[in-house]
């Protein structure tokens, strides 16, 4: 069950299952589209049927058989324990700082995981419009932590951020306490090269562990600023058999299934 | 009582030019007849309030029936860009597109303030980020009796909110179930609520009895639209199109393929045009 | 998950001298056998919070096992005066009762803004009348873009609430349906919750998608107690005695009479007792 | 249908029957418990079968076959279109403006229509604890209009209040509009002897109909301050047949349930 996986697996499924493995039994996880979908119905999957997954589109306890294009599918309805509105998801769920986990992601991460989902330039003249934070700001800020999943590129990891949509460690240290959040902020960045977890001094980003055949050079090729590397540095677990026959058949249900649906 | 009339006599009578409109439904239910409608009438200079503005507004935003934009997230769910967003923000094609932009958070308690009649929501939120800085409507708040600071933004009082929904009754109350989103917040909180419905049925059968109801006396006219939410779906009735999602993607990129588009699907149809996508008409 | 205990079990381990109890149902489902669970176990001083204290809160004002109450209208439904309440405030028996009086609006609105973690909360209350002069706790706010003044009251926070609910499942998920009150918010605004529940069930059988459902994990603790809702009702099991309401009027009238309907009634019971109440049960 | 009622009927039933008069086919009314629920169940089965009935438990569109006892009991939820929460119910009902007759009483009333149910004596050491305003303080100000039904007696009708728990016309013309309220406060006061309308100029109260077999000394005399009378005085309609006969069935059929239910 557990022996490694023979046949090859790529950096995005590896991406996928060390954050699955990032989540608990007991955790209360607010889902976001993508990997951390894919993460998390995998970490249902297998090690943690337990756990309760949250769209911001209302649906609490939702068990979906095939990942949702969408956080408003049916199926998420249809599988949840219950379904509430919006407002009352973001009042009594979010705010009410229910949720253990929030997952987000971003087209921009700078070292201190604050993120950029808003546009790249200026606001009033954008060279690109982004979709915008949708629940990203108050993800960030009411959630007890924060896992980001993030394909690691000079494009994606840079040095400055044009544009704060959600906030991540500010400026370092003392930043989130400064403006009166106790909720512990980005404690996980999971990417397609390496898992980063923030220094417990700085708060700055360190590679932890690297993925299976990804280097210290090759980490650092792909990031903005001068990467920093954890002293106690590993090298991630690759993912098991079972990991990759769960995910691979959870995406192909979807993806057949979203075919279908025209 | 609403008045139960044709699509195109609902949205004459009650959608006007320059109006703040709010076309809601989170994801599920998205009323895309109505928005069509809107489009083959021609409306013009409208302010489009919206979470998810979704294929609905970029299909309006890219025919320039809009001078604004309120909205929290403008993405293609699960697929990427909505092009002719982008391209009315990045190029001001086929005509500028101002923004009011919010948080999910923002935007969901700003209905519920409207729908409470409150002039403003109270919520904690906007911590540490950009937006303040770009959008005045964003404001502080503090609490009198602990002296903590809260980000405060205006109600939502839209002119005119239009849903759907699954089935009204006879005497014009309307039922809606599954992922309710703000649609309830967004019908109480306007001035005037057009709502099309897949059915018009003699009981409502509503499930329970904290059923998702909106009375005949909040809503002003009932349109019956079978498949009226197509892409999008109505629980129960049909599934969301995800392969159309999909597919928007390309046909949304190009402008000419774009109005090609609208042409062929939007202006030489008629709201009868859904019924293809509703199980129970076909 | 929420342990699932006797409810004795459950108050001793979560209701303690001194606590701010909330005990909540608005007329329906109100946690009689949880209430009179704290009398039998002789819990003292007290901060007792329910929007209408009702026959539960007069019992336990009547026995002295509160030192403080916050409400919003203390009348015998349909009835007439809670005698004890009364007794407790005008002539300080069996001990002095500090009263912080609001309106259902400002409660139904400080229960909310509990649940959804905010400091206060704001309406259009209290305009021209007395209380606001007699409770320092009523506060006003300005709208930072309109000017407008707004009441402000201070959030709810228990320590612990204590309600009745239809069912539970195995999973420790509780549904509750019918007349819900204020229940929900006063469960998700508190620091434990305590539930009691008609019956413990494999499958919840929720009514619809959007049933008014308590996940597991915002519970504390679960007790099966049928009938634990006598003589406000559960729907679905069983109605409202209103006879006994009208009865209580002359039971609580007298302080002995009281003392011994307590004695005999409650101290000298279980909650087993409350089982002659369900149809179920019996 | 309409003729006369030649048996008695009580000064009590008038006042029910005056009240249900008031109410029109499209009103949506904020129903309290006893002369209101009595009087707008009574409009309901008679002249306006289409009314909406709200009772501040969260039920709307409620149909009870037996009046209430309690504004929760299950057969209003029942019978209702769709019950919400409390919240809900203050928030996006009473306070969005949405009802069109609010039912207020109270156990004093003062000339302008404001009234206490708080106290009698100080609010510190009250002579008498009344049970307090409930949902009245905000009735009284988001409803469009205000009917009163309350029994005239020198010990209901005061001079002065010791403590306003709902607001009326305040200290008579202009004072609701100094308040920043638009809605019109108390139109109609229903009671025993009379039925009372405030003064178009001063917003004080003036008797406008005398119940049959009422004089304008009995009303005086059942009155806490000088009793002023409307120049256009007339003599309530008698209960008709249909009135009584629909009433007494309503509140014997309620009068035996309420025992039933032991």
């Amino acid at each position: 069950m557990d022996s490694r996986a023979d046949a090859p697996f790529s950096a995005t499924e590896m991406m996928t299952v060390v954050a699955a493995r990032a989540l608990s039994d007991r955790d209360v996880c607010f889902v976001g589209i993508g990997a951390p979908s894919a993460a998390c119905n995998l970490a249902r999957l297998t090690h943690a049927p337990g756990i309760t997954l949250i769209y911001e589109s209302g649906t609490i306890g939702a068990r979906p058989t095939v990942l949702p294009l969408s956080i408003g599918d049916g199926e998420l309805c249809e599988t949840a324990l219950a379904t509430v509105s919006v407002p009352e998801m973001f009042r009594y769920w979010l705010q009410g700082g229910r949720i253990t986990v929030g997952f987000l992601s971003g087209a921009q991460m700078d070292r201190y995981a604050n993120l950029n989902t808003t546009v790249v330039g200026s606001y009033g003249q954008p060279k690109v419009r982004l979709p915008g934070g949708g629940g990203a700001p108050e993800i960030a800020a009411c959630c007890q932590e924060i896992f980001i999943t993030i394909p690691m590129s000079r494009r994606t990891f840079v040095d400055r951020l044009p544009f704060i949509t959600s906030l991540g460690h500010g400026n370092g240290r003392g930043s989130r306490e400064a403006l009166g959040l106790a909720t512990q902020g980005p404690t996980r960045v999971m990417t397609d090269l390496c898992v980063l977890e923030p220094d417990p001094e700085s708060r700055e980003l360190l590679v932890t562990s690297l993925h299976p055949g990804v280097t210290e050079e090759a980490a650092r090729q792909a990031c903005g600023w001068p990467l920093r590397f954890s002293p106690r540095l590993t090298t991630t677990a690759p993912p098991t058999e079972r990991e990759l026959a769960v995910l691979r058949d959870l995406q192909a249900r979807s993806a057949a299934a979203h075919r279908e649906d025209a | 009582m609403p008045a139960f009339c044709s699509l195109s006599e609902a949205i004459a009578a009650h959608v006007h030019d320059g109006d703040c409109v709010a076309m809601e439904g989170f994801t599920h239910l998205i009323p895309f007849a109505a928005g069509h409608e809107v489009l083959r009438q021609g409306r013009r200079h409208l302010t489009l309030v919206r979470m998810t503005p979704d294929l609905i507004y970029d299909q309006l935003i890219g025919m320039g029936a809009a001078d604004r934009l309120v909205f929290s997230w403008g993405g293609n769910p699960g697929v990427g860009s909505l092009h002719r967003l982008r391209d009315a923000v990045e190029n001001g094609w086929p005509q500028p597109l101002e923004l009011e932009e919010h948080s999910h958070a923002a935007m969901a308690n700003a209905y519920e303030a409207g729908a409470a009649n409150l002039p403003f929501a109270v919520f904690r939120g906007y911590i540490g980020v950009d937006l303040p800085k770009v959008n005045p409507r964003i404001g502080r708040i503090e609490c009198p009796f602990t002296g903590e600071s809260l980000a405060a933004v205006p109600a939502i009082r839209p002119d005119v909110t239009l849903i759907h929904a699954q089935r009204a009754d006879r005497q014009g109350n309307v039922l809606l179930e599954g992922i309710v989103g703000v649609q309830k917040q967004a019908v109480l909180a306007a001035r005037r609520a057009v709502v099309t419905v897949e059915e018009v049925v003699d009981d409502l059968q509503a499930p329970g009895l904290n059923a998702v109801v909106l009375p005949s006396w909040t809503v002003t006219a009932i349109a019956e639209v079978p498949g009226g939410a197509y892409p999008s779906y109505a629980q129960g009735y049909y599934r969301r199109a995800n392969a159309f999602y999909t597919q928007w993607d390309q046909i949304a990129r190009d402008r000419d393929r774009f109005r090609s588009w609208i042409d062929q699907h939007v202006m030489q149809q008629r709201p009868e045009a859904f019924r293809a996508y509703s199980p129970r008409a076909r």
